[in-house]
């Protein structure tokens, strides 16, 4: 299975995403620059953190125009995997790949700190490895991640189980039902505020974070490869 | 237009124009000579700006001469933008710090933004992928409105900064004390790593190569920043003062990357930032280290504003701005590089051999000036320097012990000094973990960050415990690299070299100097004693409100070699069972303690003593025993002593208790601030080797309790629940703040 | 040339946790007569003219970049500057 | 109770990085008759009446907590609103 980390100008954990994958996976990564014009020949997307644009405006409002995003939709479309962490997340929103939108954290700060997520729902393909209702620690490092959606909207992610990760115990950010990370309806598009590559290495403080992207290869491998 | 309204060199003269640039009359006569001529308008104020204290260190170099700065893994010392030392394998690490004081005290939030991407700047000129950020801050007591905003301010700004831009902030410190009110202190240190092959230095060689500005454009921002940093802070302080400087994170992001990829090309031939004094001093001193020539034609000059002069062009402190010399023939791959990014590469004029900083200027020659005589030939002024009464009244003072009534209570209140007090509201704003290197978050003694593809590690530190400074600044200094670099050998890891910062008063008056000179003699000789060189660093003077000066306050940023690292060690207790330790001698130290100060709301008498022999041999027995793997934590003992020192050990793992056993006068073995002290736990199985190997004293035990229970002479003297303790500790910045 | 004046604001239904921060600030400094606070951006754009009438320019724009829809409004004012 | 709007704009020569931001995506968006943007705060409040008139209590406010004068400008306009 191919991954592409997308860089954007502005983006900073590209580098943590990709050896994420490179050395915990050990799968094929590539970084893909934002104005690609295609995203062919590759399985698997992967939005990073950072500040794309600076965030100016908005974060992840600029970004979302990028050339190469118009590829992710199409790779969205087609059913591919597609991970937004932090400002991918961002962008995926302003994109409208998912619902709802970010307001400042309720304290105005910028946090970062490890927290405790409780996994909603593992029937997606990005958490089937995690147990339902499994408590798990991921670092979060944002200034905008207190997700909003309106009350329909909150109805029908609720209705299609597209809440995958809520923050369990302390809400950091003040956001919209503990909501941590959601998914599109066809739940192939993961958006969520925490950081699962930060959390793959025991000797960085913790693994926690290694089962989401297993599940996700577990999945293209079950679907993909034809003796498994 | 406002070139009519620029005095002629008649008037400069005649009117002393100059003065009002920071020049004296001698100054004034120095340049007259140099040029054979009157210098016009531009051409003094780029020798104002580079003459001034913060360009050339006028008044500083003698007592920079001191400092030690070679070493068989130095490969740079200090004269380029930070220092570089060997990490074995090719590599090496590049370091520097730098303070923005000034700018944070008129706007917080931008000063120490921009503080930050200055120092960053520093080390990426140097070819080097910056992987760490650190800080040293000082405000005042955290009791009225101006100081917490300036704190909370400063916080945000850095973390604004160095979140947006991707570097992970690791460490740092912060002491609160009322000398820093109107004149808080915002050091900024940056690492970096880079491979020897890549190293650059900021030199225009080559008579005919071009000349390139790249990144941000100039606006009228920071005019004659470098003068008014160093000049005291004043009430007429505001209008005086230069357009405050806004940073543009994400801007450098785009710098960086772009200048990380130009330093792979054999196109590039020098490059250097523009820091203070803008492209005065990037000319200038690029020219000069050459021993060649610049031209440049300032209409090429990228502008944010219209109708700039070229004085107000030379002078600007606009930020993520860099000068770089090319190959001639180069230039489109230069430009089609940054491009890339989108940013600008602007080819903006060219070296020669005449040893001339010339500029043109509406086809006009505005200036042309020796470059040497700018960057190089700044006169030298050796201040008088007279040792302060205070100094002679605390040294005959006999050691006063506190009265201490109820232990509990009072360790209770230092965990709760905001000096003490966890920082965690602060670094929770920083991302620390950003690039996914970071073995030791902050919190600890010092950071840990790993070196990809190696079982190598960086340990880093900043320190400066400013009270001990102003008791007996040549204690004081020995002390700050002491305690650098306890710091470092308590994370497993091996000091390599340091930076430092000199934030001091006004040097004209011969009491501060005093203080300068006596604090860089206490760091030589303790850089020479521990194998620490100076790479570079940073001065700072005139850190006055009003006439009063802050604290002397020289601090130390260190860093470290962790071998492998498996041997990094931080400073929390791991299990119960576990022996406790204490390595080093405990005297009725309490001058400029956290007690003494929590007692009687002053400091006085002598600061603790330092051997530095002694130093050296226990900081060399405990990175022994961590290399040996017989260490489960070590700690340094500083600020509030051991009781203080034990509870930090216990915080994070609630579930943990510790059993302590002391002889003596109870005071003193709690809370005396004596050094070269270190707090070991070491698994029982291992208790033979580890005494085998160093004479630390078995004090105690790590137990399962969730208490800490100290005993004196056999009596219990001290009884408190660890989550009692950590809440208060934890509390207690972010209660100051609520106020 | 014109002179266009965007103002972008939350929603009415949205919490806006900025206006709640500055509120409580204004009350600690004890402008008690502060009884709700909101916080939004403004923005001034200078636009040359071109064939598109300039209305339905500065509408597209916010619907596109300057705003989320999703949680915020906006409403412009614009201006006819004289040419310098 | 006055309802009242606040605009908050950086100075003239303080650099605005969202502003560039803004401008350039804007250019790459293919509105190119944008020549300049500026991105400011906009605030409304809402001040029940109290002794003091409410000029000077709005002006006090912005210079000590809503506008940051050392880099910013501000102006604000006051409405007097009909109680509901
Ligand atoms: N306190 C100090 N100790 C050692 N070196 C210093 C000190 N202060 C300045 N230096 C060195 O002097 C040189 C010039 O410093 P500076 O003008 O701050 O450089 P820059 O303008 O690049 O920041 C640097 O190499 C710096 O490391
Ligand atoms: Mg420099």
């Amino acid at each position: 299975m191919k991954f592409a980390v997308i860089v954007f100008p502005g983006s900073n954990c590209d580098i943590d995403m990709y050896h994420a994958v490179k050395d915990e996976l050990g799968c094929e990564v590539e970084y893909v620059w934002h104005d690609a014009g295609s995203l062919e020949g590759f399985d698997g997307i992967l939005l990073p953190g950072g500040f794309s644009y600076g965030d100016y405006l908005r974060s992840g409002a600029i970004a979302r125009f990028s050339n190469v995003m118009k590829e992710v939709v199409k790779a969205a479309e087609a059913g591919k995997p597609v991970l937004g962490v932090c400002n991918g997340f961002q962008i995926l929103l302003e994109a409208g790949l998912l619902p709802g939108a970010m307001r400042r954290n309720e304290s105005l700060k910028f946090i970062c700190r490890p927290v405790e997520l409780k996994v909603e729902n593992n029937g997606t393909l990005f958490s089937a490895e995690y147990n339902e209702g499994e408590v798990i620690t991921i670092p979060v490092a944002h200034g905008e991640g207190n997700y909003y959606c309106d009350d329909e909207t909150l109805a029908r992610l609720k209705g299609n189980n597209q809440i995958v990760f809520t923050y369990h115990g302390e809400n950091p950010n003040g956001s919209l039902e503990n909501i941590a990370g959601i998914t599109n309806e066809k739940g192939n598009v993961l958006g969520m505020m925490p950081h699962p590559e930060r959390a793959v290495d025991e000797l960085l403080g913790g693994a926690d974070g290694l089962k989401l992207f297993q599940s996700i290869v577990k999945q293209w491998r079950e679907a993909h490869v034809v003796n498994a | 237009m406002s070139l009519m309204l620029e005095p002629s060199p008649e008037q400069l003269k005649s009117q002393k124009v100059y003065k009002e640039m920071g020049l004296s009359d001698e100054e004034f006569a120095m340049v007259e000579k140099i040029l054979g001529r009157l210098p016009n308008y531009t051409e003094i104020g780029l020798f104002s700006v580079m003459w001034s204290e913060h360009c050339s260190y006028k008044n500083s170099k003698p007592v920079l001469k001191k400092f030690p700065t070679t070493g068989d893994k130095v490969l740079q010392g200090p004269g380029e933008g930070a220092g570089i030392v060997d990490i074995g394998d090719e590599q090496a690490v590049v370091f520097k710090i730098e303070s923005h004081n000034h700018p944070s005290a008129i706007e917080p939030y931008q000063g120490a933004a921009t503080g930050v991407g200055g120092i960053i700047r520093d080390v990426f000129s140097m070819g080097a992928r910056p992987v760490a950020l650190l800080n040293s801050l000082r405000f005042g007591e955290l009791d009225t409105p101006r100081v917490r905003y300036l704190f909370e301010e400063v916080v945000a700004g850095i973390a604004g900064y160095g979140n947006c831009i991707g570097i992970p902030t690791v460490g740092g410190e912060i002491q609160f004390d009322a000398s820093y009110e109107g004149n808080p202190l915002v050091n900024a240190m940056c690492v970096g790593l880079i491979d020897h092959k890549d190293i650059k230095k900021g030199q225009a060689h080559g008579v005919g190569n071009t000349v390139m500005y790249v990144g941000a454009k100039t606006g009228r921002d920071g005019i004659h920043g470098a003068t008014f940093a160093s000049e005291e802070l004043t009430d007429q302080s505001e209008e005086n003062r230069p357009a405050v400087q806004v940073g543009d994170p994400f801007m450098e992001k785009l710098l960086l990357e772009a200048c990380l990829e130009l330093v792979q090309s054999d196109a590039l031939v020098g490059i250097q930032d523009m820091g203070a004094a803008g492209l005065t001093s990037s000319s200038a001193e690029m020219a000069s280290k050459a021993g060649s020539g610049i031209e440049m034609n300032l209409d090429l000059v990228p502008q944010r504003e219209k109708g700039m002069t070229a004085y107000e062009m030379m002078l600007s402190e606009s930020q993520e701005r860099m000068l770089i010399v090319v190959k001639k023939g180069r230039e489109q791959e230069i430009v089609d590089l940054f491009s890339k990014y989108d940013l600008e590469a602007v080819s903006i004029g060219h070296v020669t051999d005449d040893k001339q900083l010339r500029l043109i200027h509406q086809s006009e020659v505005v200036a042309d000036v020796p470059a040497d005589a700018l960057a190089e030939e700044a006169p030298v002024y050796h201040k008088p320097s007279a040792e302060p009464a205070y100094y002679r009244e605390f040294q005959t003072m006999e050691n006063d012990i506190p009265a201490v009534e109820n232990y509990k209570e009072t360790l209770m209140s230092l965990l709760q000094q905001p000096t003490i007090a966890s920082k965690e509201w602060v670094y929770n704003q920083y991302d620390y973990m950003v690039r996914t290197n970071t073995v030791v978050a902050p919190g600890s003694d010092a950071a840990v960050i790993r070196i990809r593809g190696t079982r190598k590690g960086l340990a880093m530190t900043t320190d400066c415990n400013s009270r001990y400074m102003y008791l007996d600044p040549e204690t004081g200094g020995k002390i700050a690299v002491a305690e650098a670099a306890r710091n470092i050998i308590c994370s497993g890891g091996e000091p390599l070299a340091i930076t430092d910062n000199l934030n001091f008063g006004n040097p004209e008056k011969p009491e501060i100097f005093w203080q300068i000179e006596k604090s860089a003699d206490g760091i030589s000789e303790a850089c020479k004693t521990l194998n620490t060189p100076v790479i570079g660093g940073n001065v700072s003077l005139y850190n006055e409100t009003n006439g009063t000066a802050i604290y002397p306050t020289p601090v130390i940023g260190m860093v470290g070699l962790v071998q492998d690292i498996d041997d990094v060690t931080t400073q929390s207790f791991k299990e119960a069972g576990d022996l406790i330790y204490l390595l080093g001698e405990t005297k009725p130290e309490f001058g400029g303690s956290e007690l003494q100060k929590l007692t009687y709301k002053k400091i006085f008498g002598k600061a603790p003593e330092l051997d530095l022999a002694t130093e050296a041999e226990y900081q060399e027995k405990v990175l022994a025993a961590i290399r040996s793997g017989l260490v489960a934590s070590a700690h340094d003992i500083a600020e509030g002593g051991l009781a203080v020192a034990v509870a930090e050990s216990l915080f994070g793992k609630t579930q943990l208790g510790a059993d302590i056993h002391l002889t003596g006068e109870a005071t003193t073995q709690l809370f005396s601030e004596s050094q070269s002290r270190f707090l070991i736990s070491v698994k029982k199985e291992n208790q033979h080797e580890f005494e085998k190997l160093t004479n630390a004293v078995l004090i105690g035990e790590v137990t399962a309790g969730n208490k800490l229970q100290a005993f004196v002479n056999n009596e219990l003297v001290l009884e408190e629940q660890t989550d009692v303790l950590e809440k208060a500790w934890k509390g207690a910045i972010p209660t100051c703040l609520l106020k | 040339m014109y002179k266009v004046k965007v103002f972008v604001t939350l929603r009415e239904s949205v919490l806006d946790p900025q206006g709640t921060a500055v509120k409580d600030s204004l009350h600690s400094l004890n402008y008690s007569e502060v009884s709700d606070v909101r916080i939004g951006k403004y923005m001034e754009l200078s636009i040359e003219k071109s064939e598109r009438p300039v209305e339905e320019v500065v509408k597209e724009m916010c619907e596109r970049l300057l705003a989320n829809v999703v949680i915020e409004d906006y409403r412009f004012e614009i201006e006819e500057a004289v040419a310098q």
